[in-house]
């Protein structure tokens, strides 16, 4: 199959389709809305479930085989907020608190969009390590911390930074990706295998639907799109090939396969639409979700989910290919 | 005994802050409180992404010094931030060591 | 296996015990209801599943295979509340709007009615077209709408009427049975593959836990039954066979197999409780829903899914063995 | 600035209104809404089938004259025709422009 | 005829007790009443496990007289065994056979 | 395997980590609560689930084979109340109410203990009888009216005892445990067989989350162990001890195999936490949770599920060994 045919069945996929379905039911003002309830419950399951995944996976690794791609992921996680933050000053003019929450948002990552990466690597069937979903983990939180830290300078704050911090760091993703992780590396596959046709069997079907709901938001930001402007489409589609560029290199200095390089490059592009916008709400309550939320979900994570995965791919293999 | 006068505020404000509103409604003195899963629209329109999870309603049954309280609290630290709006009605008790 | 076996097959399967179950519960008073999230999550579920697996099917058929069948539908789909409307007339001298209520449920059709059918042929080992889903989704909707337009007749609506079209024109049922359709025929069974498990693998248990809860809801509605009076009772069992009868010769002559006909028969027969109550309850407030519903799900269904579906089965290989 | 006189109306309504209900609040001017969800009977029993979702609960905070205006309405567009109720009552809010 | 008046009475209790309660409210003699699901604190802890689905809010309006009898019945049996409160205000309804 | 490394593997699987976390998520104060519907959904899913697989096994096993066991199980819901409302008087001085109270837990069962020793004696490749949910269900009743009537001997009642006893058998667990048992033992393993990817595949997954659950409940109530006082907690450990062991000598002088036995004796010493709290709730309320919920949930609970499980396998093994 060649990269066509690969962007093609990644378009066509379910949980893309969904996403687009909800898109297009915003736009005949259709209610798709499951009831709330349930659909903190299905993201409840998306979150532990990679987590499981992932801790399994770990479980099952080298320890030298990892270490330095967690820690190439770490320093990711610093120093994508950073450029993000760096580049949106002369681009868009935002105030500080604007661009530090984006650098939240574009240094954090994606569970759904890695899912996506993982689904169009298997069907090319490309070799991806199985501990990537620790490196999405990890690459969850330190971009957030660093883009609330560089929002907060030279701000005189009346509310309590360090108090939103904790409740970022016990907040519902980051705890059951973490505690998913844990309980995954203790089970090891044996104990997987009981769980599997839960967490693992139904994990595509749940994102479809997951995916539906997500559409009908993207979709309702659409009109957004015009009062954040220009500069803002350009950052949310131009900034992502940069960090994944950036994450793809990281990857294979660290030893990571095409495969591995791939998917650190997505989770590099991909921004975070549940994890930061909640800690970016406690935070930094000034900021817009008219600006952050809209790149964020409006923009990069169709972006990455249609043109970028393919596109990152192609990437990837160049710069393999380049004895990298 | 039955006729207690006292003030019900309720809150409603969007679900990211539950806790951190209930921790701090009962540091300033509350001795209970009731919360229902609400959603809305309002004049700022929804400032959080509908992503977090809708709003909250809370309840709570105070003395009328402690409604002031409360009003100064949210003024200061819910109002101009969050999506939050806040009201307050007469109601009777018929238990005072309750509220 | 003859027919009397298969009909006790049908009888002891899952989903029919369990919508028992809820009738039972509801005479002890026992109080089994799911949350209403939950409910509404689970009936979310079956109409997007069936929508995508009819999709799917939709993609895989033949143009000029599926033509004929689908004009056949449409044509039932107007003509059978037409049908409906005059019976009532003479046999019950209600009004018409009550009447028409009563047309717009037994025009429509009933998810969970045809999935039992499904079920049932699957059983007997009888070959049915995949694309049914498809006739489904077609037959949901021109009912209900002719039999709104029958009750409007001659009445001078205050509220809007169109209004209430388009809410039920995009409401969840129409729109996420539709949707599914739609994404099922894109992704074709390829990425149908990715999701089978959940939306294919969990379907009848899913199925048997919503009939548990549509049981308590027409146990509630027994009350009424006696108020709705016997000739009401002779409607809501009369009526679907002549309506079986009508679906399966129109089944045979564009050219369906016979397993094929006997399900457009259970479409045809199978009166709505999801879609048209709502689409009747905003358009036509004065009808009361202790005629509609009692005789759609307390009369009706039941009926079909205990003694109907074997019989319209054996009906449909009468007439094919009648050369039609 | 901080006692200022508002009512508060509360509708119950079957759920399958929901949205046509809001819309025409928002057209007759209110800025503002809550809503809940809620189950219930009533003398009229339930009109509308348990099987479209029970009730709403819709709560909203609007000037006297407009009170007037939203009764108007739903006497002659909800209360009669659907599982429906109003009540309203009294109640104190701390911003003007909000409501 | 619209502002005749009447008391809204709200119980909150623990999820386990709703049938029993909506039952004996209704042989007191109340026309109808609005449920919704909460969760909430109060001065004597949560009495019932969490275990057993929270809490749940009733509102029925009431005459006044029903009122008194309401409150008489939740003194007997409910407030000190369970973790039951009630507190009440007036409101205006437009339609008098209602309630 | 031997006894150290099946307690081992019991200890990792996904459910019993999953309280564990539930536990450390209390502990950091994260909160991890599902919405109360989804909640609810799962334990009605378990319920049910329960229900039918113990059905189906019933209507596969010989008359004569069951009848002694579920006589011998009777006997054991009647005698074990009992036993621990006498062992509770001089033990802790605790007035009848509470000892009461705490006779219905422990006569009752537990049907997370109960999957979690299925599961454990399947890992051992120990044989154990298809029927057990069975003796699950009969036994979940009698001790729960035991305790009930213990505690209300000599108190002057106002509220009507017998109003709540018709509240608590026509609640959910035990409407919905009975339920499913009478579905599966009519719809038997071929209809069975059509919703086993739903009850069947998915129940482990389920029951993780339902653990994750109860474990941040269980969390809440371990600052409640000091006020419940070291006697409680010898209590919370020592009877079910004694319970087993009665539970395994019932089960094997009523013919069950080793693995039969071993489950009576769990089911004997498990304590509910579903069931006789609702309705220990609704008839006794001047008993205070503080003391029965704490005792069952976050004293006997974890024990039975980390050191019962493998310790009773152990005993029911040696007096099996002793020629009962
Ligand atoms: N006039 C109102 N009446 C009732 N609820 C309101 C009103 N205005 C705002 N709200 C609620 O308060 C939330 C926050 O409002 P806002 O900050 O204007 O977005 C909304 O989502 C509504 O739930
Ligand atoms: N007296 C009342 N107090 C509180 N809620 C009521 C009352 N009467 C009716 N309701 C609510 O209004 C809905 C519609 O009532 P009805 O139109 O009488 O069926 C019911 O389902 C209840 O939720
Ligand atoms: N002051 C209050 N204001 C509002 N709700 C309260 C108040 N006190 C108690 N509650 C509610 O009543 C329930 C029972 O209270 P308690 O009996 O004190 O545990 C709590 O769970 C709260 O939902
Ligand atoms: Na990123
Ligand atoms: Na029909
Ligand atoms: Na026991």
């Amino acid at each position: 199959m060649n990269i066509l045919e690969l962007a093609i069945q990644n378009l066509t996929s379910p949980p893309v389709l969904a996403f687009a379905l909800g898109l297009l039911a915003t736009a005949i003002k259709a209610d798709l809305r499951l009831p709330e309830a349930v659909y903190q419950g299905l993201s409840f399951y998306l979150l532990i479930g990679i987590g499981i995944k992932g801790g399994v996976a770990l479980r099952d690794a080298e320890f030298s085989e990892i270490a330095l791609p967690i820690v190439g992921t770490i320093a990711l996680g610093m120093l994508i907020p950073f450029l993000a933050f760096s580049i949106l000053g002369p681009l868009t003019k935002l105030p500080a608190y604007e661009r530090g929450a984006l650098a939240a948002h574009y240094g954090s990552t994606s569970l759904v969009t890695f899912t996506a990466a993982i689904v169009f690597l298997e069907t090319a069937q490309t070799f991806v390590e199985g501990y990537m979903a620790t490196l999405l983990a990890v690459l969850e939180i330190p971009g957030i911390i660093v883009g609330l830290l560089l929002a907060s300078k030279g701000m005189s704050r009346s509310v309590n930074f360090r108090e939103s911090l904790v409740e970022v760091l016990t907040g519902k993703s980051i705890v059951l990706l973490a505690g998913g992780l844990l309980l995954g590396a203790v089970t090891g596959s044996a104990g997987y295998s009981q769980v599997e046709p839960f967490f693992g069997g139904l994990f595509t079907g749940v994102l479809t639907l997951f995916l539906l709901e997500l559409g009908l938001i993207a979709g309702k930001r659409i009109g957004d799109l015009k009062k954040a402007g220009i500069r803002l489409v350009i950052f949310g589609v131009g900034f992502p090939v940069i960090a994944a560029t950036l994450g793809i290199t990281v990857g294979l200095l660290t030893g990571l396969s095409v495969g591995g390089a791939t998917v650190l490059g997505v989770l590099s592009a991909a921004s975070s639409y549940i994890a930061a916008p909640a800690a970016v709400r406690l935070a930094l309550p000034e900021a817009s979700p008219g600006i952050y939320l809209t790149a964020s979900l409006a923009i990069t994570f169709p972006f990455n989910l249609i043109i970028g995965i393919p596109l990152y791919s192609v990437i990837a293999e160049a710069l393999a290919g380049m004895g990298l | 005994m039955r006729n207690i006068e006292r003030k019900l505020v309720t809150i409603v404000i969007e679900h990211a802050l539950e806790s951190r509103l209930i921790r701090d409604l009962h540091k300033l003195g509350v001795k209970g409180h009731t919360v229902t899963a609400a959603q809305g629209s309002g004049p700022h329109g929804r400032r959080a992404g509908e992503i977090d999870g809708g709003n909250v309603k809370l309840e709570t049954i105070v003395s009328p010094e402690l409604r002031e309280k409360i009003i100064d609290h949210l003024e200061q630290n819910y109002l101009d931030k969050y999506a939050c709006i806040v009201w307050s009605s007469d109601v009777t008790v018929s238990r005072e060591q309750h509220f």
